[in-house]
């Protein structure tokens, strides 16, 4: 198949979707002519054309998994004033504290969470429930059982990331690296098995 | 005044304790107990004699400090008094612990931030909503294999999100919103909107918050405009969205914040 | 404003509003540095650049007054090809709250399922129907005589229950909110015994 078609498919797929976006594997799917190693180098040159096209209103951005077509950041504003767009309100200070000790330290419990902020962090936990970018990933062992929380795929997109180790790392971590290497990879392992949970 | 903060622009003791290192220019890996404890205790008091309302958290993290302080003061007892009564209690050790306290907040403090910026770039960009393709669809549930099912599990998430979302709507005892919006500047919001706009707007994105009294101060202004017939409102059908568009008594609209103040 | 600049816009917004596409008359609000003439011209230009860009699978067509972004017409078996892949996550988040709420509160009319969830749930409703996981179960009494739903047969098997009495009781999920109260008061008491000790 030729490489204009390629792109044309992707792109139309692309804009069917919209917020949905698509992942790799449905690309697949429907271009089964295609290796998926190509699916991904056309996509990688379709962003960049995109980004360098002045005329253009639209790019690729990454999403969990996958792909969508967003807005430039420039149209923001203008697309603001169709007032199509329901306006969400930032997440506070407490929300995203909690949602960053969550996605660094999952699975973790609310109490860790409180003890690391030294506040309650209840109200900010059930924020992060409704707005689905936490979930409980499972029960602490011992008397009190208590519930344990880690990330959701939506966390990943709600900051626009596309895997966990986007992340900026911490920077504590990062200074006593030989003290900690063996905390750090067992946290790193860990990681790994989340980003792999997530993308099953 | 030394301290224009208030206390609600921290997240707890230990941001608090953390804004104060900074602004003392302390270095966070050594911890003068004596002089951070003397500032903390000024702030507090400060915040007392404005009677506004310290949350516990403050004062346990009150009397630790005031505790490691005191027992900095006392000699350390002889080695024979150890296995007595009351095991002492190290204040160089609770230091110890108070600053790897204040560096772990500090960190997921930062990464905060920086998730703060990500959400600020992911707030930036828009898509449109899916295409529907539900003619193309196999709409035969039983043509899904099992594994690609929602599960009991998945419907019970939904259902828990859903009462948690009803919980959370349910104003906060404990905390009195004294802050008002003045229905003359919400009703010029809603005119500027629709003015900016031009075109009809949904009854639902006038609603932008959910806290009640920004429900019922958006209400009133709405009433107030359709009154002054500065907007008209239609609904095409029972349970339709309610369109929102400007009147014929849009041009003398002309409200000041406190023209209806009540 | 620049050519490029202004066909961005368009393109942008084109893509935001989808299927309802835009009149030159909001095209012309948006850009009003911009005579109606020349916003014409310039997605006359657009339209031909569309067709002819190989690599696009989008265009622009007329409607009434305005324009809109299609797929062009050679994607419709691609579309279709789409459509018909089993997605991982067939129900969306909306209609697993509404169904999970007629499961447990049937017979129930959709404005009871409104009030519990907060927001209009026609379209899910819509959905749950034509999936055949809910049905109409009769009217409610009064001068509305409101359709209510219930669950179907074909929502057991789906879910693979044998019959509704398998559902986790309602009363269990609370308990367990119920349990992460007394969790943090126990947790929020000791904090009190803190205090008392310190103080003493």
């Amino acid at each position: 198949m030729k490489q204009a078609k390629i792109r044309s498919i992707i792109e139309g797929l692309l804009y069917l979707t919209g917020e949905d976006g698509l992942t790799i594997d449905q690309i697949s799917k429907v271009i089964p002519e295609c290796s998926i190693q190509e699916l991904s180098n056309q996509i990688e040159q379709m962003k960049m054309a995109y980004n360098q096209n002045e005329s253009s209103g639209i790019m690729i951005v990454d999403m969990p998994n996958g792909f969508r077509l967003t807005t430039k950041p420039f149209m923001a504003d203008y697309a603001e004033q169709f007032a199509v767009i329901p306006k969400t309100a930032p997440l506070s200070q407490a929300a995203l504290e909690t949602v960053a000790i969550i996605a660094y330290k999952q699975p973790v419990s609310r109490i860790s969470i409180e003890e690391i902020r030294g506040v309650k962090s209840e109200r900010a936990l059930q924020t992060l429930m409704v707005k689905g970018l936490i979930k409980e990933v499972g029960r602490a062992e011992g008397s009190g059982r208590a519930i344990l929380y880690g990330v959701t795929s939506l966390f990943l997109d709600y900051f626009g990331l596309h895997d966990l180790s986007e992340l900026p790392p911490l920077v504590e971590m990062m200074k006593n690296q030989n003290e900690q290497m063996d905390a750090y990879d067992l946290f790193y392992d860990h990681y790994k098995e989340t980003i792999n949970e997530l993308s099953e | 005044m030394e301290y224009k903060v208030k206390i609600d622009a921290f997240e707890g003791p230990l941001d608090l304790l953390l804004h104060l290192i900074k602004k003392l220019e302390i270095d966070i890996y050594d911890i003068p107990v004596a002089e951070i404890t003397d500032q903390y205790m000024d702030f507090i008091h400060q915040m007392q004699k404005l009677e506004l309302d310290i949350a516990s958290e403050y004062l346990l993290m009150a009397a630790q400090l005031i505790a490691m302080k005191s027992r900095m003061l006392l000699p350390k007892p002889e080695l024979d008094q150890e296995d007595s009564d009351e095991p002492y209690e190290d204040p160089e050790m609770a230091r110890q612990a108070l600053m790897q306290q204040l560096i772990d907040y500090r960190q997921f403090k930062e990464a905060a931030e920086a998730l703060k910026v990500h959400e600020g770039e992911r707030m930036q960009l828009f898509a449109k909503p899916p295409t529907d393709l539900s003619e193309y669809e196999n709409n035969d549930l039983t043509a899904i294999p099992i594994a690609g099912r929602a599960t009991v599990h998945d419907m019970l998430h939904a259902f828990q999100r859903v009462i948690l979302k009803h919980k959370l709507e349910q104003p906060l005892s404990t905390k009195i919103d004294r802050q008002v919006l003045p229905i003359g500047q919400q009703m010029s919001n809603v005119m500027d909107k629709l003015r900016k706009t031009n075109i009809p707007l949904s009854f639902q994105s006038i609603f932008l918050y959910t806290d009640r009294s920004h429900l019922i101060v958006t209400f009133l202004a709405l009433l107030e405009l359709m009154k002054m017939n500065a907007i008209v409102c239609n609904q095409s059908k029972n349970f339709d969205d309610i369109m929102i568009i400007l009147g014929e008594g849009a041009d003398n609209f002309e409200a000041s914040e406190d023209s209806f103040d009540y």
